[in-house]
């Protein structure tokens, strides 16, 4: 199989690996770090794709989204880490999980 | 022009809320000016219906969407009660509400509840209709509660569940008739002659609408919101539990039965007996149930529910001059009922009296309004030749007419349950008790006069029940096009 | 307490799995070879006089979102200071560092903005531009910080805030610019193309650094004494 | 070109220069230069449905490349409505504010920074809503995203904290599924633009898994149910103004993007069983809300509850937009005249939440008898904007249930028309249950009436505003039809 | 207008004259009477019932549509409520009750018949109901009349109505009811039944319930205490002639002119003989002995006229009776022809009572004062049958005045004096029962009250569930899901479900 399939299965991989970290771990940190790993998932399958040229020059479409994606979940790290700090510094704790604070009813 | 019996009130409402709680001649002038202006409106309007001339006038609201409204007889003579008692109301409301708060509130949706009547009168298609329909529940509503207190609010609650359940019920119907039939008008005599094939669909759009209707219209077993809504004050329980809402309820069945479905097909359907029959059985119960009240409001509200059933089954009978005697009972009954619910209003505000036990000695102290209420009483009861007589042969008539004897039978013996029911009242008034004439004779001139007004109008329309502007005259004019220009 | 509950762990495994599954087989359902817009790209490209593509779709063909991730970024920045714990004037976050520190930072730092002018100049045409640029000076700023420089004293709070909101500004006045000229939003004519990039790109540098600094300053700042709460 | 042309553009750009310009200028003119903006973007917006209605739908090629290489805006019929009704809602917002947040005593809301953010909302909205492109779309998602998350967290205490944060991971979990979407399917068919997307459909697993991502995306950030979990929190968490921002705006906009999914790229038969799903899940939407929104103790929760149960109505809409062959306009109109009027509904009764939390000092519904008599006008506004909610005439919100009705009778899927009924009723139920508490007289209520501030009339305007749309329906139809579907399909009537 | 039928329409021939007269005539002796009699004190209130109710008694005579005629009938009946319940006394109360249920009751009927009637006439004239055409609706609306004329002169089993109210009313509200108002019904039946034109079974049944009333009134009339219970019963007895008459002359055009005939014959006689045996039982007690001699002999007039004693109005009643039974042919006329006599009997004996028992009662002293109305009355009774224009005519060309005849006409009262006198010398005491007037109606309070409670609708109990149980649950249920690994994972598995559904 192409390197360019593998780069895009590794990136499925972390993808569902930030997930399914993002969705187990309590702790806001940990949660940050998956979103990370989902986008550096997202962003492999974009440039692996992104090599299925028949030229073999790599399409710069994809190269452009992923320069832009980075920025984007670098802006997002920045704010979700203030605001678990935040929330820290607060609180005293990591995690958003549900106690008796939140009230949905 | 047609809107106006619609727009007066509506912006008399807004106008109420825009002045606050503090003007109170101001709101009181601006009402009273809607009161007359609407009066004069309607009349007009009714007085061109008569020429022949129902005009006509439609706002779009999507596709294949309107609001309509349309000035025939049938619509204006609703229209005409709601509009004229509404002024009568007004001037009681003034009196009776003179020390209460929330006034702002409660006139203002009074004067929407009775805009909401009008378009309910006027309208030209199922569609609009349902549309003043639903505005006319949700209006009541914070009249109904008015006093918030607990059991009001309990009571409006209850209100709420029947109201927007029918007001469901009465949606899906609608949807589906548009749906099966494309978009219907009121037609005389019945609109549905395109889609008489879907016997199936056409069932249960009646029995959908109906049961919508019901609900206001108070027909057993769909009645209990409206003995509970008598927590509402005295002007709220006359004009609208006993004119507007429930009668907009009736007048739901009266479109419905004469102008959508027409009484042919409604009977070859085999859809107008079971409403009778439901009539019918509410007639007997809820006078039985009348005469077994101790609270005057509640011993009214069954009495109420049982004459609303008179005009049910007038006309679900299908037969002319059933048809009328259910039109001009809607007139008549509103008359005749709104002068007991003043009554019963000025007695629980002058003397605190609002049970049967307490009423000794108040015939001594009020006259003239109790000689007011024995006059609606007797009345009601059908003697001769008072409002309620008129529209009883009318009744009685058409009952004859259509060959269900029974619901002759039922009519009459109907009558003689409300002589029995309304006589105590008058008993307890005349015997010697603790309201003996104070140095303050009767009560506030505000209420008073109404009363007389009103009473009057019910002696009136019954002795010339035959002058070709009576209410009689007009529903047989009304009905007339149902039957094929059927004339008596 | 969610966690107490059995397969709280193994149904988000599961569902992972099955997440992994549907994004292989859809990328094993692609065919081999897919020349995507790049081919367009390049030829557009080289009519318009444009060497590197990437630069092309960042800055010309796309060059909406790069405006809209400029937005992004500044945002941001706008977002953390409004979690009011942070200040815009940064205490110092060590004491004086030691000579190697010290010495290290007085050399780097000039080296650093020179690799970032660099990169600015040569972003229209080689891979660099502005990011790289602002990451570098962000860089720098964030390796004064941490050696113990605070902000001179000649910079107030107003000029930070220009400092960041310049670039953003500057770029929609830039974008704006053909609009008066009765061209497309960010149509740069030919003629004056490279110099308006440049422009953009230099502020867009000086903002991104600032605002990344401020970013990890922000984060970064220990606790604010008498907190409310 | 004229001036005109430029609308599209001027629509973003406008917000964006006013976000950068409220950082940098001095407080005290913040909220002058806020209301300037919004009082232009405003009629920029007005000036843009003119332009659509009198020259029909069309596109703004950025930097003059033009799709599919550069990145187009489409100013069709529904985008311009949508951007109206940001409009609307985001000055009435605006001036709300300037005295909701004048009051405030937070160093961020002292220091103006929530009109940056605002801004930065109103610009990614605009974007959103004309923008042709499936990339720029999750450029402008996280734009909103990031900027709502702020504006959620401006409460600063830890429960807003807590809800922003797991607001944030959930915009976050959306926006990276959402690429993923776009990178398998601009992969698959290697194009971003909506129309090409469309006009050249490709068929293959990697297309419809990717349009599976985005949309999946897309519902979670609109919060249906079984992905609604966000939402109460984060909207009950806000400042009043940002609440009905976010209900009445941000909500739509994901929605927003769905309809062009469904409407512009998809095509008939490419994911059968999509539209169905999507109106299932409306209709559990519309239960599970209205009836979560019955048993809440605080207002604002029950008004965001009520915000999860409205948008089911406007995906149940969407299987009855495309039968075989065409796009049901009725149901597109329907399913528009809906975010309309519950748009401005619903920032009605967040503002007018508010103003009674204020009041009262809490938003506990139990200890707010008597509210009619001493606030008529916020409980006016309540239960006015409660009469689109229960979709009763003659708000815009009964003419869409209406229509849908209709539609789903005339093409034989009652069911939709029975839970919309249900759903109609159980509104009614909780809107109800707090005006029974506001006319009920409790005990120490506060006395007598106080008068009411000059902002308090702001969300009755709007809720009457929404209980009086449908008299706007009729204009709302013509204009929601212009451009429909990018003239793919045929539009049924 | 045909629809709400011609009202107030009034007409003037011979049988209007004829009632009127007799309404009029009773209404105001009665009322002479009570004016000097009552006291002064609620004197006004009676008159305030009185009038209207003469008022609307006489009136029914000229009345010549349905609904001026059901106007005035129910304004007589109505107002005469208030001379019932006159005196306040618990009884009177429960009397009025009674009276008015039963008014209530007959009116539903009465008018129910005026609207069956006036639709199957197509007019509201009572004129075209009398020569209506046999058809169905007729006989339903004459049915319907019929019922209501037996509640009015209570018929079986209803015969208490008119001894209870005649019992506590004053005494010349009694006469009038008792002269006057169970009059209206005779006239009821002239005015309204289309004779001839229905069917036999009606008749007969008529006929039937008509001889039955007569005979069991006397029955229970023999055991009544009060004199003007007596009255009462003989007053139901009589009018059960009358039914009699009107049924023999419902099917068989051949007899219907007599019926006619003799109902107005029976109801002139009747009427004023009873109101002034009603007059004298309030006056005669009050006198002083040598005087009490005197009245009690004028009394004898109407009690020999009501049993039909010869020369006087109760035989050319019983006679003109005869001719309406001899007009007809078959099994029941002929029974009821043998069967005539013996009411007569039963008449006799009811007078003997009457004397019997008006002999122990006392009443306050009467002046001369209270006379005037009586004696009109006795004068009337005397004179009418003959000053009625023609009738001394015709009976002597029908050979009333024979001597068999006469012969006939006499027997039954001497039997019925034999009978008294031999029960004296065989010293046979007839048994004590004393039948309070009203018997069985006393026991509707009961009923009615049973009735009631037997309506009594079950309160509503709202269902024992646990209200909070419901929404509780949801609430937890609504926590759960929204906790962040359970929604998030709703999430992923979302997806993988939407991709699977929407797979092609």
């Amino acid at each position: 199989m192409s390197s360019h399939l593998v780069y895009a299965l590794v990136g499925g991989l972390l993808f569902s690996i930030g997930t399914y970290g993002l969705i187990v771990r309590p702790h806001m940190i940990h949660k940050i770090i998956s979103t990370n790993f989902m986008g550096s998932g997202v962003f492999l399958v974009l440039i692996g794709l992104g090599n299925r040229t028949p030229s073999g020059v790599p399409d710069p479409v994809p190269q452009a989204m992923v320069l832009t994606g980075i920025v984007v979940t670098v802006a997002l790290t920045a704010l979700s880490l203030a605001i678990a700090k935040r929330y820290f510094s607060l609180t005293g704790r990591g995690d958003i999980s549900e106690h008796r604070e939140e009230r949905v009813g | 022009m047609l809107w106006l019996p619609i727009l007066i009130p509506a912006l008399a409402g807004a106008l109420t809320f825009l002045l606050g709680e503090r003007r109170t001649r101001r709101r009181n002038t601006v009402n009273l000016i809607a009161a007359t202006a609407a009066a004069a409106a309607t009349l007009s309007l009714a007085g061109a219906a008569f020429q022949g001339t129902a005009a006509q006038a439609s706002l779009p609201l999507g596709p294949g969407l309107q609001l309509a409204v349309r000035g025939d007889l049938t619509g204006l003579l609703f229209a005409c009660v709601v509009t004229l008692l509404w002024g009568v109301t007004l001037v009681y409301a003034i009196g009776y509400m003179s020390h209460d708060r929330n006034r702002a509130r409660f006139f203002g949706f009074f004067a929407w509840c009775i805009a909401a009547a009008n378009g309910v009168a006027l309208a030209r298609d199922p569609l609009s209709l349902f549309v003043f329909y639903e505005i006319l529940s949700l209006c009541t509503y914070p009249l109904v509660v008015h006093s918030g207190t607990p059991e009001a609010i309990a009571a409006g609650r209850k209100y709420l569940l029947y109201a927007f359940g029918g007001g469901a019920a009465l949606l899906a119907g609608t949807a589906w008739l548009v749906a099966i039939a494309g978009p219907v008008q009121f037609t005389p005599g019945g609109a549905l002659l395109a889609a008489e094939s879907h016997t199936f669909a056409l069932r249960w759009v009646f029995a959908l609408m109906a049961a919508g209707f019901c609900v206001k219209a108070a027909l057993m077993p769909l009645h209990g919101w409206l003995p509970s809504a008598m927590v509402a004050p005295a002007p709220v329980s006359s004009l609208l539990h006993a004119v507007a809402v429930v009668k907009a309820g009736v007048f739901g069945i009266v479109r419905l039965v004469n102008d959508l479905f027409g009484p042919e097909l409604a009977t070859s359907l085999g859809v107008a007996q079971p409403l009778a029959l439901a009539a019918a059985v509410t007639i007997g119960v809820a006078s039985v149930i009348a005469l077994r009240q101790d609270d005057l409001k509640r011993r009214l509200a069954y009495s109420t529910v049982a004459q609303l059933a008179y005009i049910t089954l007038g006309t679900a009978l299908c037969t002319p001059l059933a048809a009328a005697g259910a039109l001009a009972h809607l007139a008549h009954h509103a008359v005749m009922k709104i002068t007991m619910f003043f009554t019963v209003g000025s007695l629980g505000q002058t003397l605190h009296v609002k049970v049967l036990g307490t009423m000794g000695g108040v015939a001594r102290r009020m006259p003239l309004t109790m000689a007011s209420f024995s006059v609606a009483a007797l009345a009601l009861a059908g003697v001769p030749p008072l409002a309620g007589f008129a529209s009883k042969w009318l009744l009685a008539g058409g009952a004859f007419e259509s060959g269900d004897w029974w619901a002759l039978l039922v009519y009459v013996s109907g009558g003689a349950l409300t002589l029995g029911y309304m006589v105590p009242i008058l008993l307890a008034s005349v015997r010697p008790g603790a309201h003996e004439p104070a140095e303050r004779w009767e009560s506030d001139p505000r209420m008073l006069w109404p009363i007389i007004a009103v009473a009057l109008a019910s002696v009136v329309f019954g002795v010339s029940a035959s002058a070709p502007w009576s209410p009689a005259r007009w529903a047989l004019a009304a009905v007339s096009p149902v039957f094929g220009g059927w004339t008596p | 307490m969610r966690d107490r509950l059995p397969g709280s762990q193994l149904i988000p495994l599961v569902t992972g799995a099955g997440l992994f599954a549907l994004v292989t087989r859809a990328i094993l359902s692609l065919p081999g070879e897919s020349a995507g817009l790049s081919v367009r790209v390049t030829e557009t490209a080289a009519e318009n006089g444009i060497s590197n593509v990437v630069t092309a779709v960042l800055l010309d063909f796309r060059g909406y979102d790069t405006l809209l991730e400029i937005a992004v970024l500044m945002l941001v920045t706008v977002a953390v200071f409004s979690l009011r714990e942070t200040t815009m004037s940064p205490t110092p976050l060590s004491e004086r560092p030691g000579p190697v520190l010290g010495a290290l930072t007085r050399t780097v730092i000039p080296v650093m903005l020179l690799v970032a002018g660099h990169f600015v100049w040569i972003g229209s045409s080689r891979p660099g531009g502005a990011f790289q640029a602002g990451a570098v000076i962000g860089a720098a700023g964030i390796l004064l910080a941490l050696s113990g420089y605070s902000r001179p004293k000649w910079v107030g709070p107003r000029a930070i805030s220009w400092v960041l909101s310049i670039g953003l500004l500057v770029f929609v006045g830039v974008a704006v610019y053909p609009v008066l000229l009765g061209e497309e939003l960010l149509q740069y004519p030919a003629e004056s193309r490279k110099a308006l990039i440049l422009v953009i790109e230099a502020l867009l540098t000086l903002s991104i650094g600032a605002s990344l600094v401020s970013l990890f300053i922000a984060s970064a700042s220990p606790r604010v004494q008498g907190d409310r709460e | 070109m004229t001036l005109v042309d430029h609308l599209p553009a001027a629509l973003i750009m406008t917000p964006l220069a006013g976000a950068a310009l409220t950082f940098v200028t001095r407080r005290r003119w913040d909220p002058a230069l806020v209301m300037v903006t919004a009082v232009v973007i405003t009629g920029l917006a007005l000036a843009l449905s003119v332009r659509v209605l009198a020259e029909g739908a069309f596109r703004y090629r950025l930097g003059g490349w033009g799709a599919p290489l550069g990145i187009d805006l489409v100013a069709d019929g529904i985008s311009a409505l949508f951007v109206l009704l940001a409009a609307v809602v985001g000055l009435a917002a605006t001036a709300y504010a300037t005295s909701y947040f004048g009051t405030g005593d937070e160093d961020a809301y002292g220091r103006g920074l929530v009109w940056a953010l605002w801004l930065f909302l109103w610009t990614a909205l605009n974007a959103l809503f004309l923008t042709g492109d499936v990339f720029n779309v999750y450029v402008c998602l996280e734009l909103v995203g990031i900027s709502a998350v702020a504006l959620v967290t401006l409460g600063g205490g830890a429960d807003a904290l807590r809800a922003g944060a797991r607001y944030l991971f959930a915009s976050m979990l959306g926006a990276m599924t959402y690429l993923l979407g776009v990178a398998l399917l601009y992969s698959a068919t290697g194009h971003l633009d909506m129309a090409t997307l469309g006009s050249a459909p490709t068929q293959g697993i990697a297309a419809s898994t990717g349009l599976v991502l985005m949309v999946s995306a897309l519902v979670l950030k609109t919060a249906l149910v079984p992905v609604h979990f966000w939402l109460p929190t984060a909207h009950a968490a806000a400042p009043s103004p940002v609440s009905a921002v976010l209900s009445a705006l941000v909500v739509k906009g994901s929605y927003y993007v769905i309809l062009r999914l469904v409407l512009d790229v998809t095509y008939p038969g490419q994911l059968p069983g999509l539209d169905v799903t999507l109106g299932a899940l409306g209709a559990a939407s519309i239960v599970w809300g209205s009836v979560q929104a019955l048993l809440q103790t605080r207002v604002k929760l029950l008004v965001a509850y009520s915000t999860v149960a409205q948008i089911g109505y406007l995906f149940v809409a969407i299987p009855l937009m495309r039968a075989d062959g065409g796009i049901v306009g009725v149901a597109v109109t329907a399913a528009a005249a809906h975010a309309v009027s519950h748009g401005l509904a619903k920032a009605g009764f967040f503002l007018s939440a508010g103003s009674l939390q204020h009041r009262f000092g809490h938003d506990r519904i139990s200890e707010m008898a008597g509210a009619a008599r001493t606030t008529p006008v916020l409980a006016m506004a309540c239960a006015v904007a409660g009469v689109t909610m229960m979709g009763l005439p003659p708000s815009g919100g009964f003419v869409a249930k209406w229509l849908l009705i209709l539609t789903s009778i005339n093409v034989g899927q009652w069911w939709w028309a029975a839970v919309m009924i249900a759903g109609g009723l159980l509104s009614a139920a909780y809107t109800f249950r707090l005006v029974a508490v506001f006319v009920a007289e409790g005990a120490g209520d506060p006395g007598d009436a106080h008068h009411p501030a000059r902002t308090e009339w702001l969300p009755l305007l709007l809720a009457s505003a929404a209980a009086l749309l449908a008299f706007a329906i009729p204009q709302i139809d013509t204009l929601v039809r212009i451009g429909m579907n990018l003239g793919r399909a045929e539009v049924l009537p | 207008m045909t629809a709400l039928g011609s009202a107030w329409l009034w007409v003037a021939d011979s049988t209007s004259v004829l009632f009127g007269s007799l309404f009029a005539l009773v209404w105001l002796a009665g009322g002479v009477h009570s004016y000097v009699t009552l006291p002064s004190a609620g004197k006004h209130r009676f008159f305030a019932y009185y009038l209207p109710a003469s008022l609307g008694g006489t009136a029914t005579a000229f009345a010549g549509d349905a609904i001026s005629f059901y106007a005035c009938f129910s304004l007589m009946s109505l107002a005469s409520w208030g001379l019932v319940t006159h005196s306040g006394t618990n009884a009177s109360r429960q009397a009025g009750a009674i009276y008015l249920a039963l008014t209530a009751l007959g009116e539903a009927l009465l008018l129910a018949g005026l609207v069956a009637l006036s639709s199957a006439a197509g007019s509201t004239e009572l004129s075209a109901f009398v020569n209506l055409a046999p058809s169905p609706g007729a006989t339903f609306g004459a049915a319907l009349v019929l019922g209501a004329v037996g509640v009015k002169i209570g018929a079986l089993p209803l015969i208490g109505i008119l001894p209870l109210t005649y019992a506590t009313a004053p005494a010349g509200a009694a006469a009038a009811l008792a002269g006057a108002s169970t009059k209206v019904a005779a006239l009821t039946l002239v005015r309204l039944l289309p004779f001839g034109a229905l069917p036999v079974a009606v008749s007969e049944a008529v006929m039937v319930a008509g001889l039955a009333t007569t005979f069991v009134a006397v029955a229970v009339g023999l055991f009544a205490v009060s004199a003007r219970g007596v009255l009462g019963y003989s007053s139901a007895s009589q009018m059960g002639l009358v039914m009699l008459a009107a049924g023999s002359g419902l099917a068989d055009s051949a007899a219907t002119e007599l019926a006619r005939g003799a109902i107005l014959t029976l109801a002139l006689h009747h009427g004023f003989a009873k109101a002034a045996l009603m007059l004298g039982s309030d006056v005669v007690p009050g006198l002083s002995p040598g005087m009490r001699r005197l009245g009690t002999a004028l009394l004898a007039l109407p009690a020999l006229a009501l049993v039909g004693v010869p020369l006087t109005t109760g035989f050319a009643a019983k006679y003109a009776l005869k001719d309406v039974l001899l007009a007809l042919s078959g099994v029941l006329p002929e029974t009821v022809y043998a069967l005539l006599p013996w009411t007569g009997v039963g008449t006799a004996l009811l007078m003997l009572r009457f004397f019997r028992v008006l002999a122990n009662e006392r009443t306050a002293a009467r002046s001369a004062a209270a006379w005037p109305g009586w004696v009109v009355l006795l004068l009337a009774t005397a004179s009418a049958a003959w000053l009625w224009p023609g009738a001394a005519g015709q009976a002597a060309e029908r050979g009333m005045l024979a001597v068999p005849a006469l012969v006939t006409a006499l027997w039954p009262g001497l039997l019925a004096v034999m009978l008294v006198v031999a029960l004296r010398l065989a010293r046979v005491r007839p048994p004590r029962w004393n039948v309070k007037p009203g018997d069985l109606l006393l026991l509707a309070p009961l009923a009615v009250g049973a009735a009631d409670a037997a309506l009594a609708l079950p309160r509503s109990r709202r269902p024992m569930r646990d209200r909070s149980a419901l929404p509780a649950l949801l609430l937890r249920a609504e926590r759960v899901w929204v906790s962040w690994p359970v929604a998030a994972t709703a999430f992923v598995v979302f997806v993988l479900a939407l991709s699977a559904l929407t797979a092609g």
